[in-house]
């Protein structure tokens, strides 16, 4: 536990309580492989950011990884193309992306709107597998992926979208008119799981963000059955101001914090 | 209009008041849950958690985490619930816009709403919207919450002025949602909806108060399942 | 002009540039009256905020009262409920609220989820020109009416919501299945102008909200044709943390700030 | 696939080289304007702002304001635009989620988008996500920019290598959005989408290129309206 248990400053005003917040302390993981351990084969999961360093639940994915289970399907944005073009990535570091789940033969599957780069040398990961017949790519347009991830977490089942009309991505989707313009229909997106990056939890789970590291996160959050959450720093309740909340702690269901000094961006 | 008055002698020990509707309430709610309050006796249930719960509130205006209000004249409008009241500052608080706020509720992330109603029906309709010989109503939140969150309690007096029945076989007032209700805690009883099969189980009786009692008050067929606890 | 027209600290970096940004210049109004002269008879109007006096434009009613242009729709949620019940005022103000456009018989329409409080003693203003048949009352659910405001700004024609299913308000609308559950299609919902209500500006028009002021106000700033917004503050371009911007300057046309020490809320 | 070679001998003139195109088609962005540039040539532009003029430049993944790019080494991972690239934080910016982001696209709230092309065809087609026989592509932002932004604006090389044309009569290529280009920008030529008529519009020239020899290169046959401009 690296969440102290003293009594909060929220705790003041309290006469007739006793025990401490229970919720906050059951959220938090001691470990990154504790927290993805339950994840079985065949699971679909969402992972946040947008592509690039900022953002990606970087440790929560190399903990899937070392779990090992398989069949799984990835939602992402830009995805598996940091590795061979260095995108979003500092220049000094070894990029890291979802491609190492295609890689290792895990996935089977990614629902992405940007899976390869315009290069193909070297072959991404994904195109790699995809190539072989060992992935299903599904390119669906950035919009309409993050608004059918919001939709899922908003109970929203289906909205029209103007986006795709007129291109592959309009096939076998209905059509229908709102004053003289032709829409798409598109369903929520939801997951079994979603992969987050926060800079600060505090210990309830509201999370807060930073810069453009916000991205994917925040609606994934809302989307998927469980929503796991990778942080530099859980700080107490109140250690968040209340109007930079960009999760509230209901959506979040677990929390684990990195080491400090993580080299790993 | 159809609003059948039940048969009714005299009460046969005092209702429960107000508060002690929002206790009874209050008793069920679960530790770390995300909570929306109603207002009138619904709001009541913050003052009387069990020992050791603490809940998250939600309120539809874009705020989670609140507590207590504001003294009188210390107030500030940017601090505002949905009841329009002024809770105080704590730690821990969110502040989000109605977008937000309504994905929380549509989206099925609310755990518990404790709601008045009008009429509720034996398959868990609820009407709390407007009564119809007034022609106009007010539904701000009640529809969203009514339809998607995770578990409808409805915190009201049993029956309405003279004795009319608040809990009949089908709804006569404008519905807010159907299908809705889970249980409902009255000044008399406490009644759980199994919406499956249409029935509605008499769990408690107020101090006082027996199985016929209560069924004289109610237009629903009530069943029991075991004992007939006491409200507490 | 309240806002210094010194060049601001984000021109350090520029070499070549000589003329200082003039778009957040030309967006500032020099007073109320200014800020919504061009309104006109017949037109939609919303009106930020959520119903009480935190976050509702109100020095901009108050100049379109003063307009005294007819015939008007206005958009709002809470609405017309404060001068009766004194309904999110602090105890020792005279609560003001949409429902003056009723009483001075400029509005012959609102659109909003809460029009009327419980009690009809004494009336409100909404409710008596209702009576009387001056003015039709159309009740959306809060969350429906917010979702098809932030529809009309993202782009979104229509959408499918679980709420109103089996109630008045479902009558005449599409009801479609998915997954097994009922759902109602609604429509997204614009206006002519937007008047909202934030606590800053910076001026190039980004908007930084406080606690529960935002509201409707986020949305409404997407959803009309014109924005107008009313701030307690403007200040310099860089004054809003980028963290904390709610608003985006895009979506903002014109600013008006309000006198220092104003005593109204 | 039925890519149709244009007619063509040598080159009359140098062609533009891709910073020039970009210095073109910033000639066209009007101050205060709402800005998405894609990567490649359109990025470009950012670098060739008339005087006085300047712009609010969005990025997909969540960034209003940015403007000159970090150092290299120092760039921040979480301030990044959408070519992944580090800006400097600079007073003015916001930062928002992908939702907000691509509200402001999809509701028509960007005030032009420059983008690149693999086609453009007559009545303003436009394909730039996937060459055919690779087989697979990435979509990204573009079709949401291309479908929903008030003016779209090409900036790219004429044509493909082998002088293979680029600006079709349809395209052959999977579409990004269909009807929405507004004007071409290369390296031999500006012209103007008629998209209400299906006409291309030959604007301006590179120097020392003549409209039979722009028209050479270009399987569309182009319209002039008045006179033909020098680009500049």
């Amino acid at each position: 536990m690296r969440v102290k248990t003293q009594r909060s400053v929220s705790d003041i005003h309290r006469k007739d309580r006793t025990i401490w917040l229970a919720v906050p302390i059951n959220k938090i993981s001691n470990s990154f492989a504790d927290a993805v351990a339950d994840i079985p084969s065949g699971a679909s999961i969402m992972i946040g950011g947008f592509g690039g360093a900022g953002g990606q639940p970087t440790r929560l994915m190399m903990a899937l990884r070392e779990l090992g289970v398989g069949d799984l399907t990835i939602i992402g944005n830009v995805a598996g193309i940091s590795k061979t073009t260095g995108y979003g990535w500092p220049d000094h570091l070894y990029p890291i992306d979802q491609g190492m789940f295609f890689e290792s033969g895990q996935a089977t599957k990614i629902i992405c709107s940007f899976p390869v780069p315009g290069t193909t040398n070297p072959l991404s990961e994904i195109e790699k597998a995809w190539r072989e017949g060992n992935a299903q790519v599904d390119i669906v347009p950035q919009g309409t992926l993050i608004e059918r991830i919001r939709a899922a977490g908003a109970g929203i089942p289906a909205f029209y979208t103007p986006t795709g009309v007129g291109t592959p991505v309009a096939e076998g989707k209905e059509h229908r008119e709102f004053n003289g313009r032709t829409y798409l229909l598109e369903q929520a997106l939801t997951a079994d799981f979603a992969l987050i990056r926060a800079q600060k939890a505090d210990a309830r789970g509201n999370l807060q963000y930073i810069g453009t590291s916000r991205a994917f996160n925040p609606a994934m959050a809302t989307a998927a059955k469980v929503t796991i959450v990778e942080v530099d720093e859980i700080v107490e309740i109140g250690g968040i101001d209340p109007e930079r909340v960009g999760t509230l702690s209901t959506y979040v269901n677990r929390i684990v914090q990195r080491e400090a000094g993580d080299p790993l961006p | 209009m159809n609003v059948t008055p039940a048969i009714v002698g005299n009460d046969p020990a005092p209702r429960l008041n107000r508060a002690a509707i929002a206790k009874r309430a209050a008793r069920d709610l679960v530790d770390g849950s995300t909570v929306n309050l109603g207002i009138g006796i619904p709001a009541l249930c913050a003052d009387f958690l069990p020992n050791g719960v603490e809940l998250l509130y939600h309120a539809e205006n874009g705020i989670l985490g609140f507590k207590e209000l504001s003294a009188p004249g210390e107030g500030d409008p940017n601090l505002m619930d949905a009841g329009g009241k002024f809770p105080k500052l704590v730690p821990g608080m969110a502040f989000f816009d109605s977008v937000e706020s309504f994905n929380l509720i549509r989206g099925g992330h609310i755990d518990v709403t404790v709601l008045g109603a009008l009429q509720v029906s034996r398959n868990g309709d609820l009407a709390n919207w407007m009564i119809p010989k007034r022609g106009i109503g007010s539904i701000g939140g009640a529809m969203d919450l009514a339809a998607n969150a995770k578990r409808v309690v409805i915190a009201m007096e049993h029956t309405a002025r003279g004795d009319i029945t608040k809990i009949v076989n089908e709804c006569t007032f404008p519905l807010t949602a159907p299908g809705c209700v889970d249980e409902i805690i009255t000044d008399i009883a406490v009644i759980k909806i199994d919406r499956e099969n249409g029935r509605m189980i008499l769990r408690e009786t107020a101090p006082g108060w027996s199985f016929a009692d209560v069924q004289a008050r109610t237009e629903v067929t009530l069943d029991t399942v075991g004992e007939v606890g006491l409200m507490a």
